[in-house]
């Protein structure tokens, strides 16, 4: 039904994906699967027009299509459901599932149609915790996610996209959507669907395609394949990848945590140490990102201990030696208007504290030095700005540097250059802790992995660990 | 940091979950304060809901009110206009220069009101959306516009409105004036848009989300004019029934009367959010009246003009903070 | 749009005028307008009417008749009304519909009005309404006033034509009387004011011609256009420039805001070295003239204003040669007056005609009071009344 | 500075144009005389810019300004030994004003075009209710030199506005300014970074605020008591910092690009004056000229991006 051949796509000159290949039959569930980074998500925004392909050819029934906008898409029969909710919070769950095509009844909107067919999609899911008029902000996560797939649904579409629909959802939530996707397929709609959790994989799936690097490895029948061979196509990878050696002294404790939990964490322990790196692994929704937070303030420990003291702010987790290098770095780390001085400087100028003399530097030893200093953030590249958030906290010589996906959305070259530094701090004596979802850049930096599930730990593993032991603590199951 | 974590506060708990939509604590507080004019009144020595001041209060709130109506439809969009003051204005001049005492000339000149209000507001939302130029700043300028326009016609009242037209203004049916009635019928006009139309779910999903608009496939730019162009309109209805009520057309009923400033006051009174998105016109009506009815008191116990100036200021401000602390904010 | 000829004349007379209007910020001003006229005052104004200016400008030379020392109980050439009809017993509800409070004229004008109230021991209720400047509203309170059981009502219009209905309406229920601004009805059983705009604005452009020598220039300045009352003035200058050899060298708006008359002033006595004479259309900025002149280190010329202290101080301060027509708020007294001479069934007069005394350099000393506010207008014929000075703002001297 | 450069072009050919009507004006008399009047506004614009380049509006600027030169009028009615108090308390009122709005804004999370607004009702109702309607006193000769006098041949408030621009321009070179910006342009990212996002934003509407009392105070000086000195002034100030390449909600422009934008429109309405356009027309030519003019830089920088929905290649 769908054919794609030899799409290739870059962003600002890094290259996401380069001749993939796609097929999918009516009423076949086809599962991508992939590690981070390896350009799924980008696939599916070319597959539903929010991203043109660079290259290569889309064909739908056989005839060549090329999709401006996401209308088009949904016009031909392509539903998406995105990893970022697309919805309204004031508006009902009625409003959103229909948004942008109402149903009318002499000129105004059939409402009860509406809310109709809302309330028959919702009991298809077997969902009675909420009705078509609840607002939807006043929605959990879990149940904002369903009227996200309920309205991908509504559109009766021909091939359905789903961008990891399970991860905000509960068991008891996950099994309605398997009977739904099983729906679907007696439809004779087709579903790509896109996971971490291979078990979903071998539950639903006809056939999976592995994508790696931007590039397809290969497209198997889900019958021809187990967890450990699809782990080890997903994660495989040239052994000549390197990573900078590790040291062996692990010095001080900087950072202990006991018990320490709030809203979404509990009974963390955890310490940092001079000289090492700690990686965080775990699931989308475990906590990764949280924990980062907590230790630095910004979304504080409310129990247990944290030594040298638990902050309550950033200021405070500031002035304890603490930086963050957050994961969305535009909408989080930089100002993108302002000149690379400035933003190197914020911190410094913020807490009126900090090495400013030193900037010269510092810029010098993340090699950002050929870059002008007075140039606007927005226009260096993802690697280059990823240096700049480094040098903003560097300024301040933090104890503990937490990196938070430190090399999402950046090149090769430079991803390597983030690890060099990385390493090259450690050995200074920083006690860093790092967040990745690429598990072979997490286990070739870390001295140490701790598996996040659930806002608990569940597991530490020592260096070296294989990926597969990462994965099956991560997702809690024998994978 | 409460900037990152408040945000994501749950609502407490009590009377205040019950009472989340700033719709219905603007209802309450409305009952409340006409519930203290009364006390306030009757200690003065009056009466407060007399026939006549329950009239004066529609009278009143008629023009801001259908103002205020179409200010909310652009404000849900994530727009807002300030030209809307001088367009009444001109609007008013409009229909009194063409009707020129005749009762013929009614339908013309109501048609021509119509008409150059409308491309008004096609200017305004052209401007917005085509030339990006943000609202304060478009609609600004198109207000700078307007008023060059009026200045250098009109120096006066100018025009005459037939006694047939001057009904609209002042005739009643019982206690409820022929204006109040149009006020009435626009607002359930906008009720009905924002409520069954798809125009008004589109508006909403644009002042709500401009990004997720698109991406349900709404002609975002579009709805914006569209709401800009409805706005308009209602001033010019505004501007007919100023007319009415004055006989004549005059270049500074608009600007008097601070329809601008006023209307988008009346409009996050009534709970919409200034962003966009949020809110509707039955929030838009209490705020009116709640202004109304402050006015009728201070009229009654003949509070002098600063005073209300000064309440009115801390009505508003102290509302929206209200309304602010009271919402779940969205998504972070 | 069908436009009436009578628009395209004020659209002219307006280009010709070569007018500013109101911003905030300061600004050079216009261009001296090119004109027809060598007088260089642009068309004759759409309100001036021959009649009513022939009419005033006799009025100045009647005795009034009434109390000499009460100018707002006189009359000039009276045509009494009989008011049997509305005769009743006291004590009296009065109401009031006030267009606005928002300058220092009609400040005090209502403290007096207020005070003349509180003479009255038959007044047993004033009711008070303010528009705040808006037709919309006044025709409201209007309306709601009817409704209060009113004896009398008074109306200070906000402006002439679009409150005439509402007026128009109230005639029928309850006898109305108007003062400052007129309406254009006489169901109102008394409408009271001074002589008006044409004797303020003739008074002050004569002094000008008799005190500027030939060929001098003169500068007009204005406050807005489009206002009665300020229209009269300046058409009743303008016949009197027309007919002297006065050079008007610019007619300019300057919306009563200091800063801006002052700019305008710079700007002409840069552009023409001297300026001989300034005309103002209401005094409220004469002030800022004048310094002007003092900042550009010249002697101040020839000038009018008003019966405000901080000029008339000025005047006495720097020996100006000037005038200073006026335009008395001791008329807020009269309505009082007049509704309980109605309500007694006292005739009054239909068309009430208040003497409009003028400032000269000879009366300057009477009607200047150091312990007033700057912006105190000396004609308030309010010193008799109770609570003087301090409800106006003055110090105890 | 290189996006002051647009808006320093139009106005060397606003200069030229007036030059070349009024050879008198580019002599240093006539020059400093425009200077002089156009300073008001350039000070409350570099005020403004402040507020704006935070992310907020301040509507207020206009009825303070009023509220300021009544104030000075009746607390100093003409006495010169109160001449100093009355101008500190003045600085502290402009100063408080600020605070309030800046402290309801973060604080309340109030919109700021919402807290100015009620605060412009406020300030004009509360000033003339406490002088009773109509200004009451008189301003001293010695408040009215800043306004009125010169050192020489150089106006006051030319000087006032020499030093008072260059601190504007300091400031927003020292570590306030900076991250006033950074906070205008990602709040969050600045919050992150450990800037106290409220007390910026604060202490910007506090110089706003301060602008609007030395504004009073030169034009207070400049044509004494007034009660319109201060009316529009608010709109004014924002259309000229906007008119300097600034963007409304934040993060964008520089703060002599605003004062630019400041004496631009002043220079406009000065031309618009000199050649004879009727003063009606004069809105229309300056309401079509600031469309223009921000419709200009809008689409030579395309709108800020939403950061919301997070950027393609950042995800897998």
């Amino acid at each position: 039904m769908l054919s794609m051949r030899g799409i290739g796509k870059s962003f600002l000159g890094v290259r996401v994906l380069s001749g993939v290949d796609l097929a999918v039959t009516a009423g076949e569930v086809h599962a991508v699967v992939g590690e981070n980074g390896a350009g799924k998500s980008t696939l599916m925004k070319i597959v539903c027009g929010v991203h043109p392909p660079d290259e290569g050819t889309i064909e739908l029934d056989g005839r060549p299509v090329r999709f401006g906008h996401p209308l088009e898409a949904r016009r031909s029969g392509i539903a998406i459901i995105y990893q970022e909710f697309n919805l309204l919070p004031e508006r009902t769950v009625a409003e959103n599932v229909f948004l942008g095509r109402e149903p009318v009844r002499r000129g105004l909107v059939d409402r009860a149609a509406m809310e109709e067919a809302t309330a028959r999609l919702l009991g298809e899911l077997g969902e009675d915790a909420f009705g078509p008029r609840d607002v939807v902000k006043r929605l959990p996560v879990a149940q904002q996610q369903i009227v996200e797939i309920v309205k991908a649904l509504s559109v009766d579409a021909r091939l359905v996209v789903m961008d990891e629909p399970t991860a905000a959802l509960a068991e008891h939530e996950v099994e309605s959507l398997y009977r739904l996707i099983g729906r679907l397929r007696e439809r004779g709609v087709a579903v790509l669907y896109i996971s971490h959790r291979l078990r979903e994989v071998f539950d639903l799936a006809d056939r999976v395609t592995v994508l790696k690097d931007g590039s397809r490895v290969t497209t198997l029948p889900i019958g021809e394949v187990t967890p450990a061979e699809l782990i080890r196509l997903m994660v495989g990878r040239d052994l000549g990848a390197y990573f900078p050696p590790r040291s062996a002294r692990a010095g001080e404790v900087r950072l202990r945590l006991r018990a320490a939990g709030n809203r979404k964490l509990r009974d963390i322990d955890l310490d940092l140490r001079a000289g090492e790196i700690v990686g965080i692994a775990g699931l989308q929704g475990s906590g990764r990102s949280e924990l980062a937070r907590a230790i630095f303030g910004a979304e504080p420990f409310t129990t247990g201990e944290m030594t040298p003291a638990r902050p309550r702010s950033v200021r405070e987790g500031v002035a304890l030696g603490i930086g963050l290098v957050t994961e969305d770095r535009k909408a989080e780390g930089l100002a993108l208007r302002q000149s690379v001085r400035d933003n190197v400087l914020l911190v410094a100028r913020a807490v009126g504290a900090g090495n400013r003399a030193g900037v010269r530097d510092l810029l010098e030893r993340v090699r950002l030095a050929p870059v002008r200093r007075d140039q606007e953030v927005r226009y260096l590249s993802g690697g280059n700005q990823q240096k700049v958030v480094l040098v903003k906290w560097l300024t301040m010589a933090p104890r503990v540097l937490l990196f938070d996906e430190p090399t999402r959305g950046i090149d090769v070259g430079a991803k390597a250059a983030v690890h060099d530094l990385m390493r090259e701090l450690a050995d200074d004596g920083m006690a860093i802790m790092m967040i990745s979802s690429e598990l072979p850049e997490l286990i070739g930096m870390s001295d140490r992995v701790v598996v996040l599930r659930d806002g608990r730990v569940a597991g530490t593993l020592p260096a070296g660990a294989s990926e597969e032991a990462v994965m099956r603590l991560a997702a809690g199951e024998a994978a | 940091m409460d900037l990152l974590t408040r945000a994501r506060g749950p609502a407490r708990g009590g009377l205040a979950a019950h009472l989340r939509e700033p719709t219905q604590v603007l209802f309450l507080a409305l009952l409340g304060l006409v519930a203290a004019g009364w006390v306030l009144v009757a200690l003065d020595g009056g009466q407060f809901l007399t026939l006549e001041s329950v009239v004066g209060i529609q009278q009143r709130s008629a023009a801001l009110g259908i103002v205020a109506v179409g200010q909310t439809l652009v404000i849900l969009a994530g727009s807002l206009d300030l030209s809307v003051a001088y367009l009444i204005s001109l609007a008013s001049l409009v229909a009194a220069e063409i009707m020129a005492g005749q009762d013929g000339n009614i339908g013309p000149a109501v048609a021509a009101v119509l008409a150059v209000s409308a491309l008004v507001g096609l200017v305004n939302g052209l401007v917005i959306t085509r030339l990006q130029v943000h609202a304060f700043i478009a609609t600004l300028g198109v207000a700078l516009i307007i008023r060059g326009a009026l200045d250098h016609l009109y120096d006066g009242p100018a025009g005459r409105v037939p006694e047939s037209f001057q009904v609209l203004g002042y005739s009643r049916i019982g206690p409820v004036p022929v204006s109040a009635l149009l006020w009435a019928g626009v607002a359930v006009l906008a009720w009905l848009l924002l409520s069954r139309t798809r125009l008004g779910y589109r508006i909403y999903a644009v002042g709500g989300d401009e990004e997720v608009a698109r991406l349900s496939g709404i002609r975002t730019g579009r709805v914006v004019v569209l709401a800009h162009v409805l706005c308009s309109v209602c001033a010019g209805v505004a501007g007919l029934l100023l007319a009415a009520r004055l006989g004549a057309g005059a270049p500074t009923v608009g600007t008097d009367g601070g329809y601008d400033l006023e209307s988008i006051a009346a409009v996050v009174l009534g709970g919409t959010a200034l962003a966009g998105g949020k809110g509707g016109v039955a929030g838009t009506v209490g705020g009116v009246l709640l202004l109304a009815v402050l006015d009728s008191i201070f009229n009654q116990l003949e509070v002098n003009s600063f005073v209300k100036d000064v309440v009115r200021g801390v009505v508003i401000v102290v509302a929206v903070a209200v309304y602010a602390r009271r919402t779940r904010g969205r998504r972070a | 749009m069908p436009r009436p000829k009578a628009a395209i004349a004020v659209l002219a007379a307006l280009v010709i005028a070569g007018c500013t209007t109101d911003k905030p910020a300061t600004t050079q001003s216009a261009a001296p307008a090119t004109s027809s006229q060598d007088s260089g005052t642009g068309a004759q104004s759409e309100f001036f009417v021959q009649a009513d200016f022939d009419a005033q400008l006799a009025m100045r030379s009647k005795t009034p008749q009434g109390p000499a020392d009460k100018p707002w109980e006189q009359a000039i050439d009276p045509e009494m009304i009989d008011t049997s009809r509305y005769k009743k017993d006291g004590p009296y509800h009065l109401c009031f519909s006030n267009a606005a409070v928002d300058n220092p004229w009609r400040q005090v004008g209502w403290k007096t009005m207020q005070a003349e109230v509180g003479l009255h021991e038959e007044i047993g209720k004033f009711t008070a309404l303010d528009a705040e400047g808006k037709d919309d509203k006044q025709i409201s309170d209007i309306a709601e006033l009817q409704a209060k059981e009113c004896d009398a009502l008074i109306v200070s219009p906000n402006t002439t034509a679009t409150l005439t209905p509402a007026v128009t309406a109230a005639c029928a229920k309850v006898p109305v009387i108007v003062f400052d601004r007129g309406v254009e009805t006489d169901c109102p059983v008394t409408f009271i004011k001074p002589i008006g705009g044409y004797a303020f604005g003739a008074d002050a452009a004569e002094f000008l011609t008799e005190k500027v020598p030939a060929g001098g220039k003169v500068l007009a300045l204005r406050i807005l256009p489009g206002v009665d009352v300020l229209e009269t003035r300046w058409s009743a200058a303008k016949a009197v420039f027309d007919d002297s050899r006065l050079q008007v060298v610019g007619v300019e708006f300057t919306d009563g805001d200091a800063a801006k008359t002052k700019s305008i002033v710079s700007d002409y006595i840069q552009r023409h070295g001297t300026i001989d004479g300034v005309w103002m259309d209401a005094g409220a900025t004469a002030v800022a003239a004048i310094e002007a002149f003092e900042d550009a280190g010249l002697p101040v010329p020839p000038i009018n204003g008003e019966d405000q202290q901080d000029f008339l101080q000025k005047w006495k301060d720097a020996g100006l040669t000037a005038v200073a027509p006026t335009y008395p708020t001791y008329q807020w007294r009269t309505p009082i007056i007049a509704a309980l001479r109605i309500l007694r069934g006292e005739e009054v007069p239909g068309e009430w005609n208040l003497p409009q005394p003028k400032v000269t350099s000879e009366n300057l000393q009477t009607y200047l009071k150091p312990d007033m506010p700057p912006l105190h207008y000396a004609l308030c014929g309010c010193e008799d009344l109770p609570g003087f000075p301090e409800d106006w703002g003055g110090k105890k001297g | 500075m290189r996006r002051a450069l647009p808006i320093l072009a139009v106005l060397a050919a606003l200069l030229i144009a007036i030059a070349l009507v009024n050879p008198h004006f580019l002599e240093p008399a006539g020059f400093l005389a425009f200077l002089k009047r156009a300073a008001p506004l350039v000070i409350l614009a570099a005020g403004q810019y402040f507020v704006i380049v935070s992310g907020e509006f301040d509507l207020s600027v206009g009825s303070l300004v009023t509220a300021e030169v009544v104030i000075a009028a009746r607390l100093i009615d003409g006495d010169e030994s109160a001449t100093w108090p009355v101008l500190a308390l003045l600085v502290v009122t402009g100063l408080l004003v600020g605070l309030v709005n800046g402290v309801v804004t973060t604080r309340l999370r109030v919109p700021s075009f919402i807290v100015t607004l009620g605060m412009l009702l406020i300030l004009s109702g509360a000033v003339f209710l406490w002088t009773g309607g109509a200004p009451r006193g008189a301003l001293s000769d010695g408040f009215r030199v800043f306004g009125r006098g010169g050192l020489g041949p150089v106006p006051w408030s030319v000087l006032i506005l020499l030093v008072l621009g260059a601190t504007a321009i300091l400031l927003m070179r020292a570590d306030f300014g900076r991250t006033l910006m950074a906070v205008g342009d990602n709040e969050r990212a600045a919050a992150l970074s450990g800037v106290r996002v409220h007390r910026v934003k604060i202490f910007a509407f506090m110089l706003s605020g301060l602008a609007a009392a030395v504004a009073a105070i030169l034009l207070g000086g400049f044509a004494g008591v007034s009660a319109q000195v201060g009316q529009g002034l608010e709109f004014s100030a924002i259309t000229a910092v906007v008119l300097g390449g600034v963007a409304l909600g934040g993060g964008r422009g520089s703060v002599p690009a605003a004062m630019a934008g400041a004496v631009t429109l002043e220079a406009l309405f000065t031309l618009l004056n000199l050649y004879g356009i009727s003063g009606a027309l004069e809105f229309t030519v300056q309401g079509v000229i600031i469309i223009a003019a921000v419709s200009a830089a809008a689409v030579r920088l395309p709108r800020k991006s939403t950061p919301r929905t997070g950027d393609a290649h950042a995800a897998s």
